[in-house]
């Protein structure tokens, strides 16, 4: 599905990704864990096209995507939530849904008709109701609870029927009971959509509750991936956990 | 150190300024407090920002002219009634107060007391409107001289920049042969008078005076701070002569900057809007022997009339009378002048009324010290015209020489004749 | 009696909380390693602590006496020094100008940090005295901030993540300087991932996870209890 | 027929949009004021002026310093045309007004694709001081090209304005029926365009300048199409800001003048549709009362601005709007 | 454009040393005003369109105190003085309520002040402009001849005081710890917060010093130039084009496009006499689009 060939990135002569190489199967829950500046968040980036590789290449189902830019990559079938909330703050979360389903059908161009009855409801109404929003549906954005607007932002992902969903830390900024309600969702999500994805998260009890695979990122190199049972018990990750192997 | 006695004049200034914003205050509802068979009459001006000096010395001296007036019963009783407003020097904004006045407050007369720019807007509103309009500050001289812009129902009865050319020209002539110039500069503000002026004076030059020579123009833009650029532009080229028409606080800021450079110890300097009271006494140190137009100074025309005339506007508004000043009593003269004859506001016959109109006034020099509104350009004639040069003090000028009128006229037909506007 | 008292604080970034009734006890005089993964809340104690980011609830004392409501400059005055986890030094000043920066006026000179007895005890830094820190490398940085704090004659110092990005030699600079410390009796929270560098430094720990504290005790202790470490630690 | 009005949509605009129309052609007649329809003919020419604008300013949260540009620019094409001689030459007779019209609004769009084109790649306050830049290099312009532009003068001598349609604009009811037509219809498309999906992809920019591109959305297009129509509007408001007062004039393009709709916008407000034009009232009546009864106009306008920047923190309808829906929401949970 | 006239100047060693020298004296006044702009917009974030207004008042207040004294330097000090206490009730009482506003905001408040300190001036010291105050009596002497080029004592001790204020700028800026607190405030204000340091002082006290630069600069000018309501205006337009030339919040970047502005004022008034301002906005056009942070200015 995702190919990852020899990525390589650095800023100003620092490594941010140096010499990553995956490989994402269909239909698949992905995690990618890692110390804080493992190069995690740059890897999103390079993959969706806001940054653009030093060396390396990236496909998606065999199409080679290296160097197009976001909104291509989009096309391509690739959306992602992202760490910090991002969404529209003034809209409403129907408003804001629309918008992202419109802007994939190339509709925002349009300027004779009334967004209002553009007749992409069936389409809204069943992301609202897989990212479950439903209830809040005519509330404005920034006045969404944390979690929902995290879920907002999913949703929005979402709108561009990716066949790739990157997420990036789905549950930062959550108590612990958000958590979990988040995890649901996506997991419900998957289900339904069986979309493949691949989430960067911290907290591990999560990792290793939903992910099918795991990638350990270090120093922007991939220090080990594997089913999680095997990730448990890698004495390379366990060192880079617990000390003494942090360069 | 250089004296300051201003204190007094100041505050003299800023109560009448006050006063003034107090009474327009009150013309802005005089359908409810004014009966209504006044004679109405609309001032469109500025009051506020730099050039507000404009609009204080221009009302005041309607309101002389028109107080006097009321109290002599008026009109068979009918009074003047003023309406006047700020523009704020936007042409727009004249042109929506004077419809304003057309439309809602009904005047019969508007009196423009506008500058250059928005007085062009009045002009084209009266024209729509038809209602009688006296230009009494604009001097740009096509303002009525060029066919295409003049209007039946409006009259200037401010200088013209034509007439003040040759004039100048004349007088500057004289200058040239007595000390010799050949090399002139000219520095004039960057906008339509000063471009007007810089054209008009050189080519009345040519013809009493050719074969100077011009090394060089400066053009500093309208309000501009700081003139060291034009002014190290004359301190090389050192020209015999400068020719400027810059103005009111321009004029102060320039002859302060540039008697830094020593410029006016070896240059004849003609300023033609230096002798008017107000920029003679901001001046600092002001130079002796500058050459200047008599703006407006008590001491020109030397008549008793002009003395009177500039006594009763100092005692009644503590400062002397400026160049508008002059300009808007004539008006207001001649409007009463008018309605007495006519009897009436009926705008046709009042213009008839003014139209080649000849009356006494303390300005004019035309036989028996008159002056006259033209009939074919409906534009004021034989108002006083001299040159003379400065000296520190009152009466700050001296040695005054009058210009000619008919080698004014003959000069202006040429020059209009060259424009195709006769 | 403790130097700092947190009790039961509620913090915010924004909408989103990230402190849910946090409560920490530090004694003075000691080194104490808050532990914790990523994202866990160690930073986001610390900018609480300092008045950086939203306390809706709950008490800040240091001393006695309580910071709530005060602002960030008073709350440094009254002893809290901080040392951020991206260091920000300012990069267009010298190390002497950042060092300078750091000073204060407060009357409680306990610990005389002036010039010399920093040159001192980074003898680093002293070298680089007129150098710009934007042109130090990270470990340099990693001193000057804590240096650029140390001027300021701190009560405690907040370490957020000080072997963070560094080559190992340069965190066993770090390790001796904290030793350093600790013999002259600064009291130190260090905010810390890497477990292996708190056992060398620290003596006792904090862990804490999803914005709370849940665990308290003495390094050896934490050491042999393996089934915390699993549990908050480690993957 | 409650129903189809109650219902957000073009035709329930445009009925209203006719109903205003007709409602303050009725105005005219009741109230034979001219002074009053002075007013309110520049309320719809400057409404359109601070409309357009605040398709920049609160639809795509772009402060445009030098607005103004377009507004002169339209004025002078304008004036230029009916003063050439190509309405002679060419015998546009009784269309030179509609055809001059149209040609201001195409100038000051041409002008608008070329600055807006290098302005938006700027972000924040870069963007604003490149518009004013450039605003003051064409009013530097405007001056240098006395030859043109009649310099500091403005155009002078009035065009003539030949009936058309049977619409003769030197009468003041042609005028003021004709220039609020045009308003009213400018504004009716304004507001489809702001209710479009064109129009909530500028909110969305607005809000957002990150995440639309990560949904596959291109903004710079966007931003510019929205820059050429607030300024092909912004010629419109000038053409006949410079019809009603028969000349043009370089203040308007001093950066003075782009100061005045954001005043308009910040006293009628920036999130509710009409309140830039709500703001234009408000401007032209304090205008008018304070004109008329003190020469501080600066000191009190300063103090309105100050009051509203400090006080009621938002435009007046803005405000009303807010209130209205809470008094509603109130009224809602107490039923 | 007049290329002949400009080239013979550029040939003469009189004409360029004299159209330098008033270059200068354009530049150094000019850099007085929008350092103080370029420093209040590093440190506090807000675009001061209210500078310009500060200058006219240094320069009222600086006619007044010499109408009272009649003592020079009297004057021109507690002109700028005046102005700096002005400045700090503005900032305390006004300004700081949208800091974290938005740009509009902020920008409305500072011109809603331009125009009541416009009109409070004319209701104080009348409508009319008011006459210079006047140079010191030692620099009332005939100007000095430099190779044929004539140049006024008075314009040199401009020249003189300005750059000693610009080093003294520079000396404030980088020798004291006023100076570094404030350039760090510009660049991290919250960690300085977290050092301790009240950044609310030193944001009130940068505040202070632009405001005596602006009336310094506007008591520099009442002295040789008419003091009137408005003349703020075009000198707090030149002051933005120094300000995004040079970069905004670098002083050093000012002074720099300071002495650009004045050459081009000064050269440009012998090339292109009628397109001076012109060729001012399209120096700050072309920054814009090359550079749009300015000559000097941070990548921020």
């Amino acid at each position: 599905m995702l190919k990852i060939n020899n990525l390589e990135k650095s800023f100003g002569g620092i490594i941010a990704t140096g010499n990553v190489t995956l490989e994402l199967q269909k239909q698949t829950i992905n995690a990618v864990i890692g110390p804080n500046g493992a190069g995690k968040t740059t890897l999103f980036n390079l993959i969706t096209g806001k940054l653009k590789p030093d060396t390396g290449k990236v496909f998606i189902e065999n199409k080679e995507i290296t160097n197009l830019d976001e909104t291509e990559t989009t096309q391509m079938g690739i959306a992602r939530a992202f760490q910090i909330t991002n969404i529209f703050p003034n809209l409403t979360v129907y408003e804001s849904i629309k918008l992202a389903i419109l802007s994939k059908h190339n509709g925002l161009n349009n300027m004779w008709t009334r967004f209002k009855d553009h007749n992409v409801n069936y389409e809204a109404d069943k992301i609202m109701k897989l990212a479950g929003l439903t209830k809040s549906k005519n509330i404005i954005s920034s006045e969404l609870s944390h979690g929902d607007q995290k879920l907002l932002d999913i949703a929005l992902a979402l709108c561009l029927k990716p066949k790739l969903l990157l997420l990036d830390e789905p549950t930062a900024g959550m108590g612990p009971e958000e958590r979990w309600k988040m995890i649901d969702r996506i997991k419900e999500l998957w289900k339904k959509t069986k979309i493949t994805i691949l989430f960067i998260e911290h907290d591990m009890d999560i990792v290793f509750g939903i992910a099918q695979k795991i990638y350990v990122l270090q120093q922007g190199a991939i220090l080990a991936e594997g089913r999680p049972k095997d990730i448990k018990k890698d004495q390379k990750v366990i060192k880079a956990y617990l000390g003494g192997g942090k360069k | 150190m250089i004296k300051r006695n201003k204190h007094t004049r100041r505050t003299v200034i800023k109560n009448a300024a006050l006063g003034i914003g107090a009474l327009s205050f009150s013309a802005g509802f005089p359908s409810i407090l004014k009966a209504d068979d006044n004679i109405k009459i609309g001032v469109p001006t500025i009051l506020s920002g730099r050039v507000a000096q404009l609009g204080i010395s221009v009302t005041n001296a309607i309101k002389m002219a028109v107080n006097k007036f009321n109290e002599e019963g008026g009109l068979d009783g009918r009074k003047i009634e003023l309406i006047i407003r700020d523009s704020r020097a936007k042409p727009d904004e004249a042109a929506r107060v004077c419809r304003d006045f057309i439309n809602s407050d009904n005047v019969d007369v508007i009196v423009n007391a506008e500058a250059s720019g928005a007085s062009f807007a009045v002009q084209e509103v009266i024209r729509e409107s038809g209602t009688l309009c006296l230009h009494t500050v604009s001097e740009t001289t096509s303002l009525t001289a060029d066919p295409s812009i003049r209007a039946w129902n409006a009259f200037r009865f401010s200088r013209q920049g034509i007439h003040d050319a040759v004039g100048s020209a004349k007088y500057a002539a004289k200058i040239i042969e007595k000390k010799g110039i050949k090399k002139w500069m000219s520095i004039n503000p960057d906008y339509a008078y000063g471009r007007d002026s810089d054209d008009t004076f050189f080519w009345a030059l040519e013809k009493f005076a050719p074969g100077f020579e011009l090394i060089g123009k400066g053009w500093p833009k309208i309000f501009q701070p700081d003139y060291t650029e034009v002014i190290t532009k004359i301190a090389r080229e050192k020209p015999d002569a400068i020719y400027s028409s810059l103005w009111g606080g321009d004029l102060v800021s320039f002859i302060d900057q540039a008697s830094l450079y020593g410029i006016f110890k070896n240059t004849e300097f003609f300023a033609i809007n230096l002798a008017d009271y107000t920029t003679m006494n901001a001046i600092r140190n002001l130079p002796k022997g500058l050459h200047s137009a008599t703006r407006y100074v008590a001491a020109w025309p030397d008549t008793e009339e002009n003395r009177a005339y500039d006594k009763s506007y100092t005692d009644l508004y503590g400062d002397h009378p400026t160049n508008w000043s002059w300009e808007a009593s004539i008006a207001i003269d001649y409007l009463i002048n008018a309605l007495k004859e006519t009897g009436g506001t009926d705008n046709k016959k009042l213009a008839e009324a003014l139209k080649g109109k000849t009356i006494p006034s303390f300005m004019g020099v035309g036989e028996g010290n008159t002056v006259t509104i033209r009939d074919r350009d409906q534009t004021i004639t034989n108002y006083s015209i001299g040159w003379g040069t400065t000296i520190p003090k009152e009466p700050f000028i001296q040695d005054v020489q009058a210009a000619n009128w008919d080698t004014i006229e003959n000069l202006e037909e040429e020059w209009l004749t060259n424009k195709g506007w006769i | 009696m403790s130097l700092l008292e947190v009790k039961n604080i509620n913090a915010f970034y924004d909408s989103s909380q990230v402190l849910f009734n946090m409560s920490l006890n530090i004694s003075k005089n000691k080194i104490i390693a808050l532990l914790g993964r990523n994202g866990a809340g160690k930073s986001s104690t610390f900018k609480a602590i300092t008045g950086i980011i939203k306390v809706k609830s709950g008490s800040i004392k240091l001393d006695g006496k309580e910071l709530m409501g005060n602002s960030i400059n008073s709350r440094a005055k009254s002893g809290i020094g901080y040392v951020p986890e991206d260091r920000q030094v300012f990069p267009e000043h010298t190390v002497e100008e950042n060092i300078n920066l750091g000073k204060k006026n407060n009357l409680k000179n306990i610990n005389n940090w002036d010039l010399e007895k920093i040159w001192d005890t980074f003898p680093l830094l002293k070298n680089l005295r007129f150098r710009l820190a934007g042109q130090l490398s990270g470990g340099e940085q990693q001193m000057l901030s804590i240096a650029r704090t140390l001027a300021g004659n701190p009560e405690i110092l907040l370490l957020d993540e000080p072997s963070e990005g560094l080559a190992p030699i340069i965190v066993e600079e770090i390790e001796k300087l904290i030793d350093k410390l600790e013999k002259i009796g600064v009291t130190i929270l260090i905010a810390e991932q890497n477990m292996h560098f708190c056992m060398k430094v620290a003596k006792e720990a904090i862990i804490i996870d999803k914005g709370q504290s849940v665990w308290s005790g003495s390094i050896k202790e934490l050491n042999k209890d393996k089934k915390t470490r699993d549990k908050y630690l480690a993957i | 027929m409650i129903s189809f009005l109650k219902k957000d949509s073009f035709s329930r605009d445009a009925c209203l949009a006719l109903l205003s129309w007709v409602f303050l052609i009725v105005v005219f007649f009741i109230i034979p004021d001219p002074g009053v329809h002075d007013i309110i003919q520049k309320v719809f020419i400057l409404g359109l002026f601070a409309l357009s604008l605040n398709i920049l300013i609160g639809y795509l949260g772009l402060i445009a310093f030098g607005h103004a540009a377009f507004f002169a620019a339209g004025a002078y094409t304008l004036g230029l045309f009916l003063q050439s001689d190509f309405i002679k030459i060419y015998n546009f007779g009784s269309f030179s007004i509609p055809v001059a019209i149209l040609l201001s609004i195409l100038v000051s769009g041409v002008l608008a694709t070329f600055i807006g084109a290098i302005c938006i790649r700027l972000k924040d306050i870069y963007f604003s001081f490149l518009t004013l830049a450039f605003q003051m290099v064409i009013y530097s312009i405007i001056l240098a090209l006395v030859d043109i532009t009649g310099g500091d003068q403005g155009l002078m001598g009035g065009f003539p304005k030949p009936p058309f349609l049977g619409i003769d604009l030197s009468k003041p009811f042609d005028f003021y029926a004709f220039t609020i037509f045009i308003s009213i219809l400018v504004i009716l498309v304004l507001r489809q365009l702001i209710e479009s999906p064109f129009g909530y992809g500028l909110r969305m920019i607005r809000d957002n300048a990150e995440r639309p591109a990560a949904l596959g959305f291109n903004n710079q297009n966007h931003k510019l199409i929205a820059f050429i129509i607030a300024g092909s509007i912004a010629g419109l408001a000038g053409s006949l800001q410079a019809l009603l007062d028969v000349g043009a004039y370089p203040e308007w393009a001093f950066w003075a003048k782009s100061a005045e709709p954001l005043f308009m916008i910040l006293l009628g407000g920036m999130n509710t549709f009409l309140g830039p034009l709500m703001g234009a009232l408000i401007f032209e009546i304090l205008n008018d009362f304070v004109t008329a009864n003190t020469k501080y106009y600066g000191l009190v306008l300063g103090l309105v601005i100050l009051s509203f920047v400090l006080g009621l923190k938002q435009g007046l309808l803005d405000w009303m709007v807010i209130k209205f829906k809470e008094s509603r929401n109130k009224n809602a949970q107490n039923k | 454009m007049e290329l002949v006239a400009f080239l013979e100047c550029l040939t003469s060693a009189s004409c360029i040393i004299s159209q330098t020298a008033g270059g200068l004296k354009i530049g150094m006044l000019l850099f007085l005003v929008a350092s103080g702009l370029t420093l209040v917009f590093g440190v506090l974030g807000v675009i001061n369109f209210a500078h310009g207004a500060l200058y006219m008042l240094g320069a009222y207040f600086s006619w007044q105190v010499m109408n009272t004294t009649g003592h020079f330097g009297l004057s021109v000090l507690l002109g700028a003085i005046g102005v700096s206490i002005v400045g700090l009730m503005f900032e305390r009482g006004l300004l700081n309520r949208v800091y974290n506003a938005e740009l509009l905001i902020q920008i409305l408040l500072c011109y809603s002040i331009v125009l009541i300190l416009d009109d409070l001036v004319m209701i104080i010291w009348g409508d009319e402009f008011l006459s210079s105050i006047g140079i010191p009596e030692i620099f009332q002497v005939p100007p000095l001849f430099v190779l044929d080029a004539i140049i006024p004592p008075f314009h040199l001790a401009i020249i003189g005081l300005s750059l000693l204020l610009a080093i003294g700028l520079w000396l404030l800026m980088t020798k004291t710890r006023f100076g570094h607190l404030v350039r760090a405030a510009a660049v991290n204000p919250n960690m300085l917060e977290a050092l301790g340091i009240n950044t609310t002082v030193i944001r009130a006290s940068v505040f202070v010093l632009g405001s005596f630069l602006a009336g310094l600069g506007g008591a520099l000018a009442s002295s040789i130039g008419s003091v009137v309501s408005g003349m703020g205006n075009s000198i707090l337009v030149e002051s933005f084009i120094v300000t995004v030339i040079g970069g905004m919040g670098s002083i050093g970047g000012a002074f720099l496009a300071s002495i650009i502005i004045g050459m081009a004022r000064s050269f440009g008034a012998i090339a292109m006499p009628l397109f001076t301002d012109g060729i001012m906005f399209l120096i700050m056009v072309l920054v814009l689009i090359l550079r749009p942070h300015g000559l000097m200015g941070d990548k921020k």
